[in-house]
């Protein structure tokens, strides 16, 4: 797996701030409150509770991930915020530890109606079983249930259909900083336009 | 939650093998003849799994899938309808062009879950830490099953008054700051029963008890218990009591 | 610049013996087991954790303890084993951040929705609404993203709507940390006397 670090084009600023004693307090500030805190942290609330402007915590947070680049953590862009993890080569390890099963992964239908909501989104059931062939009721409610899509609003169509787009906890589960992190379609065939429905 | 479930049903015919959803797929992609499907059959083996252990969401999928199965195989069965009098606005050509571009779309969605499978692995595998919620310390001497004993109470005493019209709206905001207030008046403490007066409504004593849980959790009101067998006491929460209670979420202050 | 033009396959292997690369995974596997504990380690508990002798262990933790001397962080010897904790001198910013979160304070009207669903438990969206007059579907997600309520199944009436109910969290996010025997609201309607003290 490469490093997705590259996503969040803040942390390319150069990070030659004037005060570099002030800089370094500021890193170890945001990672004793990267590590406090169970969730990803917004650069804002870094900034507010290391008490330094927003550059520093850029420049801070690229200062950081280079030093967790050898350890067995790393610093994490997922969902508008920076999380520290431990890295999947010491997932069994954790998993013993913990005594914590394995968890479940989506099925291949419910991933690839997943696929289609992320990059079509905001989309109908319609236009999902369109592209799929087949039915999605039952996938839909459990994406739902699992917090993955949310419903957003109706189209203004016959039936006035629900319309669905992915959650934060979409972005949590697949470790995206946002929604522009998800791979380029374009990549994967050869789609000029989406059919019209 | 239905994450722990029992084996999932698998169709065995003699055209197919494998779970209902791919069987269903297959028909409609014309890759399983329907019309020569036991569905009878299928539909009976699904009852018998499901005595095994009845799963209410695999059944409503299951039902689902069985009925357009049924719907498809009358469709094969049946002599074909007379084409709609209008024929398709599309020439063949165009209608061949939406279908394979229909296709790649899906052929495209497949592979991209394909990349999004890699992602879900790789975060599958890390582990975030135990996020350090203020907790536990804020109830000294008082064990849960004292403090809902003492709501049982007050909700029996709100049951047995005669049929309530509906209340005029009380919200937690108001029921905070009124006990803020009480308290205050109190010179910083008084017993939990008086918090429940006797004409209270069950609405406004459970507003009441969920008042004093916020105020619980952010840290302005505290409860004690006042010997073994006392009464519980509600009291106004300093400042010195909150920055204590931080320390003691971080185990690193006392160290150094 | 080194020449990579050719794949010399012996440059790609470990360049100390395989001793110290085993060390070296003892390393990062400790840390994150005992990133991801909330609590204290022993190393009995991290040698069983990540599969080496307790020397290996011990060497390891010192290590460890060497990494962590100029960071933010520091491993910290405590009667119960090991844990990793935030340095004191960060003690401010942490505290600002985890008051800052725990200000944060849920809105009122999501207060309300949560003493309805306290209240009458398991109950679906509609009836929620029912109660409130209005719809409360993003309310219900947001406490559902607190873990303050959850799923617990479906109601066996027309569109089978979702049943929801206050989690063990809800109990926490109220200061009743670890005490998960809070009965059903609902319950105490059907008291009939008052239980014996």
């Amino acid at each position: 797996m490469s490093d997705r670090s590259g996503a969040i084009p803040i942390l390319d600023e150069p990070a030659q701030p004037p005060d570099d004693a002030r800089l370094y307090e500021a890193v170890r500030a945001i990672e004793c409150i990267l590590f406090a805190s169970g969730e990803p942290v917004r650069p804002e609330q870094m900034a507010e509770a290391a008490q330094v402007p927003t550059e520093i915590v850029a420049a801070a947070l690229a200062i950081l991930r280079g030093e967790y680049a050898e350890r067995g953590l790393e610093v994490q862009a997922v969902a508008g915020g920076y999380q520290l993890v431990t890295r999947p080569a010491y997932a069994e390890a954790v998993r013993r530890y913990l005594g914590a099963a394995a968890r479940e992964p989506l099925s291949q239908a419910a991933l690839e109606t997943l696929a289609i909501i992320a990059y079509r989104q905001p989309i109908t059931r319609p236009e999902v079983d369109a592209v799929r062939g087949v039915r999605s009721d039952y996938i839909l409610e459990r994406l739902e249930e699992r917090r993955l899509i949310h419903v957003v609003g109706r189209k203004d169509t016959v039936g006035r259909p629900m319309l669905y787009a992915t959650t934060e906890a979409f972005l949590r589960h697949f470790g995206l900083g946002g929604l522009a992190d998800l791979p380029p379609l374009e990549r994967f065939g050869q789609i000029v336009s989406p059919p019209e429905l | 939650m239905t994450e722990t479930r029992a084996a999932p049903f698998v169709v065995h015919t003699a055209t197919f093998e494998g779970p209902l959803e791919q069987l269903l797929r297959l028909v409609q992609q014309g890759e399983v003849d329907v019309s020569a499907l036991p569905l009878a059959e299928i539909a009976a083996a699904y009852l018998t799994h499901s005595r095994a252990g009845f799963d209410v969401e695999e059944a409503t999928e299951a039902i689902w899938t069985l009925a357009a199965l049924v719907e498809l195989k009358a469709r094969a069965l049946l002599p074909q309808p007379p084409p709609p009098e209008e024929p398709p606005p599309e020439e063949p050509g165009d209608l061949d062009a939406a279908m394979e571009e229909r296709v790649a779309a899906y052929r495209a969605f497949k592979d991209v879950a394909t990349a999004m499978r890699a992602l879900e692995t790789y975060q599958q595998r890390v582990f975030l830490r135990p996020g350090e919620e203020p907790a536990g310390a804020l109830l000294t001497g008082v064990a849960l099953p004292d403090l809902m004993r003492a709501f049982q109470e007050v909700l029996a005493r709100g049951r047995e008054r005669p049929r309530e019209v509906i209340p005029e709206p009380i919200t937690l905001a108001e029921r905070m700051a009124a006990l803020m207030e009480l308290l205050t008046e109190a010179t910083g403490e008084m017993a939990f029963q008086a918090l429940f007066p006797g004409e209270a409504t069950r609405l406004e004593i459970v507003v009441t008890f969920l008042a004093l849980l916020e105020l619980i959790r952010l840290a302005r009101v505290g409860v004690r218990r006042e010997g073994p067998d006392g009464t519980i006491q509600i009291f106004l929460r300093t400042n010195a009591d909150v920055h204590r209670r931080m320390d003691a979420v971080l185990p690193g202050r006392d160290a150094g």
